[in-house]
């Protein structure tokens, strides 16, 4: 973990209100692994506050890229960088998606709205490893799809103006209970709603499933105890999304 | 050649930048963020007799210029503390200082004398803004008996600095402040979080899982000021600034309204550094202004007007 | 049809926004900027029985996402404002409240009397927060039996709409909204400013004349927010939120966790159409989300956790 | 006074640390006046809360120039404004010099600092008269002379490094004993130190001054109270600095 006063490179819009913001860090670029997050400070001085977490989308050489949604005081500021403008980054964070081992043949990827963020990096990964990879893309509409670097795509929107009119999660659900893909390991991000429903699937079907969970920090690295993630069978009650997570496996996690 | 260092008791810390109790975990969580042995002290997490989980998300919410936090003391117990965290805090060239929670007095006295029989802890300070179950829930902190009695019986189980955390959601803390003085309390911290709280206007529930919380962070800053400004004139025992600390400025204006030093708390989630920037500033402040001792700070604003602090026209 | 009043008392007000005292002046100074017709009503700066020339400069100073103010209550008393400012108060189509300040108990009489003897006034707001010649200074506004007694003597004297400005500088709002409600208040409006100080480095001087002041702006809106679900759960009567509102979306927080209308105070100084834009947005999220009565936002809040406001660890 | 959006045209750096910043308002370029100032939102959201007050400068066509030192929050967001951004304007606001009247002959412009501010538009206005002037800036340094738009200018530099070593006031006592300059009145701006000065000379002397005040507002037209200017021989104690002032006639203040 770095602390890192960053160049931004470009911040280009990718979708209907769709930000990604490349940033130079070779000491991050070069230590980040899939599922892991920066915490970034998108302002000098008090407004807003605290640092914002983004996973990181895609790292290129030095280049390291975030992918965002401007929702807020935080994403609004970020979406005005300039080139040569420096930002300050706190990462890497986290625990990474667990890849690699023998328990499944086929990865399974599934992203909800931006909850594609961190799946690129894991493609990209996962292809060095010669898995089977299938794409589950879900959003509200076709304008805010983004679908850059990832593997064998199907596309699901509320509206039905894009692929599947449904949600990625029943989606999966159909083309994964048609059996073509063997030994799968679903590997997760979106609302939690979404996660909600793909809990449940994997838990009736034991199916390997890590989700990486998104909810308020006050740090992202362990010291203010404000990211609680409850935990089942567990001897603790909560675990901390920032330090335990933001992956976590299915099983363990009560959402 | 400038004096940093100030004591309370016999306990000499080497600079007057701590790190506030909950905003830097045990000390050992972001060694490779910032070098702690820089900082004139780490006081830990509040310590409680039974490890406690606290509370469900959402515990954290930011507000304007500062956060609220519902975070419930969650802490590894008294017990773990001693066996896991102290081995490193004793290598720590810091003062170490057991920040202690509970819920009954007795409770109190428990997890004191437990960190009494190891080696490792320099001092105690007591965070008093905790439920009293005897009383039904009502917090200790807002009743000047129950802290005074909290005071007197730690201080009679222990020779190391007792420093008593006030909490500013009372009226007059500077009776507060009388109080735990006369109780034995070497130093007072002021100030613990205000109460606050924050709605989700799209889903209509509290921001967070408790309703309300603590708010911390810049926007506090002038309350604590005028709350340790209060307490200075109260009282003769060392006073610990905090609130809304985040540069090497805010903490001038502490050590000038009286704080003998300073807490930093919310600004290291932003920056585990920045209590060791602002002890450099202030150590840069001095040279610049040619002052010998950090000391000659403390308590030097030039306040003609004594006017009483609750008492204004508003 | 959308219904944006309420009452309190048999006073209506058109709309669940006011503008706070002292910070719309006589509600004349900006008619070019705003137009106050479209306020649900407008509080006058404190009234005193003699015009106060009010405190030396600074007066001012902000803060982070916040001000300080010790403006000591200028104004320009009673008499000229019967003379000078009601008239036009009197062609406003927004309810007039005139807020009293006074350091005795007969001194609000009197203030009181002399209002009531003229027409424009549609009710009291009363100002407790200033030093109580008798007590040496003391606060009324701290002290819960004075504050009870005020608003007993001043309800005796008149029939329209009497509410109580309660300051957020006490352990327990809530005792002082039941003292005032039992006392016969017709509402609350909480809060005032809290007590806060900044100090200037360079000079090493308060940067306030007075040296502490007032605390508002978006800062305060969580402890604010605490103070009105404290006082909901408290009393009967109506509440009137005040603290850190800027927009349409602080306003409706206020609502939600149990204010009847919300006042707009220093976002005044930025914007003086300030209330009339939240008035404006209030209706369309109205609107938007199918709702008939405003009033049906009042308490609206989702709050499972009936925790105790003042007894969370903190 | 009228409260505006007004699109940012440039921002320029005149002297060391100092900016000059126009804006595009037709309403406040044509109803402006020598002295009276613009409140500028510098930002949007919270920080800094409040307007921040600017003498205008100077204007040209539609365009309204303010001229600012960068100290704090507010000059450094409005440093960083680029051509297109807006800025929400409150003005014309406050009193403006008494530059017309047959109770002077010579105008005399004293600016101390960024005092210069509104010396500009003073002088534009008093060429119309007919008038005589004379204008004297005193700064810490040459670095931070900005000496546009003014007549007759002499100047005084704390340092010595450009024209007279001193300050501008001592500079101008010893150019207007000389008696050269008919029947004066002093048009004045600058640091209170610099003003206590000058209200000393020419209340011994008894010389016409008008001088622009400086100081915190909560709002800038007179809502709030927060701008309190002493006043010396009044019935009442105070004026306020933005609605009584910002000028005022020395003789009847403290400073
Ligand atoms: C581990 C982790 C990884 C993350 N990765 C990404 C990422 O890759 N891309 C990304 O865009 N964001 C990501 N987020 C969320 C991100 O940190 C911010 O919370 C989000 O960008 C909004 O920040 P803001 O400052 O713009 O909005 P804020 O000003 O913080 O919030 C504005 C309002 O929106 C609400 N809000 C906050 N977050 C959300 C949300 N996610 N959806 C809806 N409303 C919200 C808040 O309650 C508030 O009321 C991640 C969060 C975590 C914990
Ligand atoms: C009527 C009027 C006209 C004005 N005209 C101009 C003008 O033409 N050009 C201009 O640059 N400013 C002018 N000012 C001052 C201006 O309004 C701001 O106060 C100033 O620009 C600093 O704002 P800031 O937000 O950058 O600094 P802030 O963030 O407000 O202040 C930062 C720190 O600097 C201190 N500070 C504030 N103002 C000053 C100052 N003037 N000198 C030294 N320290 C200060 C504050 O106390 C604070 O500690 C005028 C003020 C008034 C009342
Ligand atoms: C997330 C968080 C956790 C905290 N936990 C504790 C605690 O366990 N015990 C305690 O005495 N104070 C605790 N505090 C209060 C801080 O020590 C400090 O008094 C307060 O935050 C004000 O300082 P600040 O504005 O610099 O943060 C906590 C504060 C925060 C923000
Ligand atoms: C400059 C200023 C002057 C004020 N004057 C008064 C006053 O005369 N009487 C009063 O009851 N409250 C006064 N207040 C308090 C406000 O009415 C309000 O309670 C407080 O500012 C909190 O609201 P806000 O955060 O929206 O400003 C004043 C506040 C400010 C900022
Ligand atoms: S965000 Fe601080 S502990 Fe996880
Ligand atoms: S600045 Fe508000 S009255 Fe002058």
């Amino acid at each position: 973990m770095i602390q890192e006063r960053c160049p931004v490179e470009t911040v280009e819009q990718v979708a209907d209100n769709v930000y990604v913001l490349t940033f130079v860090s070779k000491s991050i670029s070069t230590s980040i692994a899939p599922g892991q997050f920066v915490n970034v400070k998108t302002d000098e001085g008090i407004e807003p506050l605290l640092r914002r977490p983004f996973s990181v989308y895609y790292t290129q050489g030095e280049g390291v890229q975030i992918i965002f949604n401007v929702i807020g005081k935080g994403t609004a500021v970020l979406r005005k960088k300039r080139a040569g403008e420096t930002i300050d980054v706190l990462g890497p964070l986290g625990v990474p998606f667990t890849l690699y081992g023998n328990d499944f043949e086929t990865a399974v990827l599934i992203g909800g709205g931006l909850g594609v963020a961190p799946l690129p990096m894991a493609t990209r990964e996962l292809m060095k490893t010669g898995k089977q990879i299938v794409t589950f893309l879900g959003a509200r509409s076709a304008s805010i799809i983004v679908d850059q670097h990832l593997q064998h795509v199907n596309i699901a929107t509320d509206d039905g103006s894009k692929g599947f009119h449904g949600n990625a999660v029943d989606l999966a659900k159909q083309i994964l209970s048609s059996g073509t893909y063997p030994r799968p390991k679903i590997f997760a991000c979106g609302p939690t709603p979404m996660l909600r429903a793909l809990q449940t699937y994997v838990l009736e079907n034991n199916i390997l499933c890590e989700a990486s969970l998104e909810g308020p920090m006050g740090c992202g690295f362990g010291i203010c105890q404000g990211c609680p993630v409850e935990l089942v069978g567990e001897e603790k009650r909560y675990a901390l999304m920032c330090k335990d997570g933001p992956t976590f496996d299915m099983k363990k996690i009560k959402l | 050649m400038l004096r940093t260092s100030f004591n309370i008791g016999s306990v000499v810390f080497k600079n007057r930048v701590l790190v506030a109790s909950g905003t830097y975990g045990y000390g050992d969580e972001c060694l490779d963020l910032a070098d702690v042995n820089q900082l004139g002290g780490i006081i830990t997490k509040s310590l409680s007799l039974k490890p406690r989980d606290g509370n469900p998300p959402a515990r954290i919410v930011e507000t304007a210029g500062g956060m609220l936090n519902s975070i419930g003391l969650a802490n590894i117990g008294v017990t773990r503390f001693v066996t896991e965290k102290l081995p490193f805090l004793r290598t720590v060239d810091a003062v170490v200082i057991a920040n202690i929670a509970a819920s009954t007095i007795d409770e109190y006295c428990a997890v004191l004398d437990e960190l009494e029989s190891h080696e490792g802890v320099d001092g105690y300070e007591i965070n008093v803004s905790c439920p009293n179950v005897k009383e039904g829930g009502l917090s200790f902190g807002t009743n000047c008996k129950l802290t005074e009695e909290i005071t007197r019986r730690l201080r009679s189980r222990t020779k190391k600095p007792l420093i008593l955390k006030l909490t500013p959601n009372v009226t007059h803390i500077a009776e507060f402040a009388r109080a735990v003085e006369s109780a034995g309390a070497d130093a007072v911290s002021v100030i613990n979080t205000l109460i606050g709280m924050a709605v989700d206007v799209r889903t209509r529930k509290p921001m967070l899982s408790t309703v309300t919380g603590g708010l911390s962070g810049p926007a506090i800053k002038p309350i604590a000021l005028a709350k340790v400004y209060e307490t200075a004139r109260a009282v003769k025992i060392p006073i610990l600034g905090i609130g809304g600390i985040v540069n090497t400025n805010d903490a001038l204006e502490f050590l000038m309204v009286g704080a003998t030093a300073v807490q930093v708390g919310t600004a290291n989630f932003v920056d585990p550094a920045a209590g060791i920037k602002i002890a450099e500033g202030i150590r840069r402040y001095c040279e610049d202004h040619s002052i010998a001792d950090t000391g000659s700070l403390v308590g030097c604003l030039d306040a003609k007007a004594g006017v009483s602090v609750v008492d204004t026209w508003l």
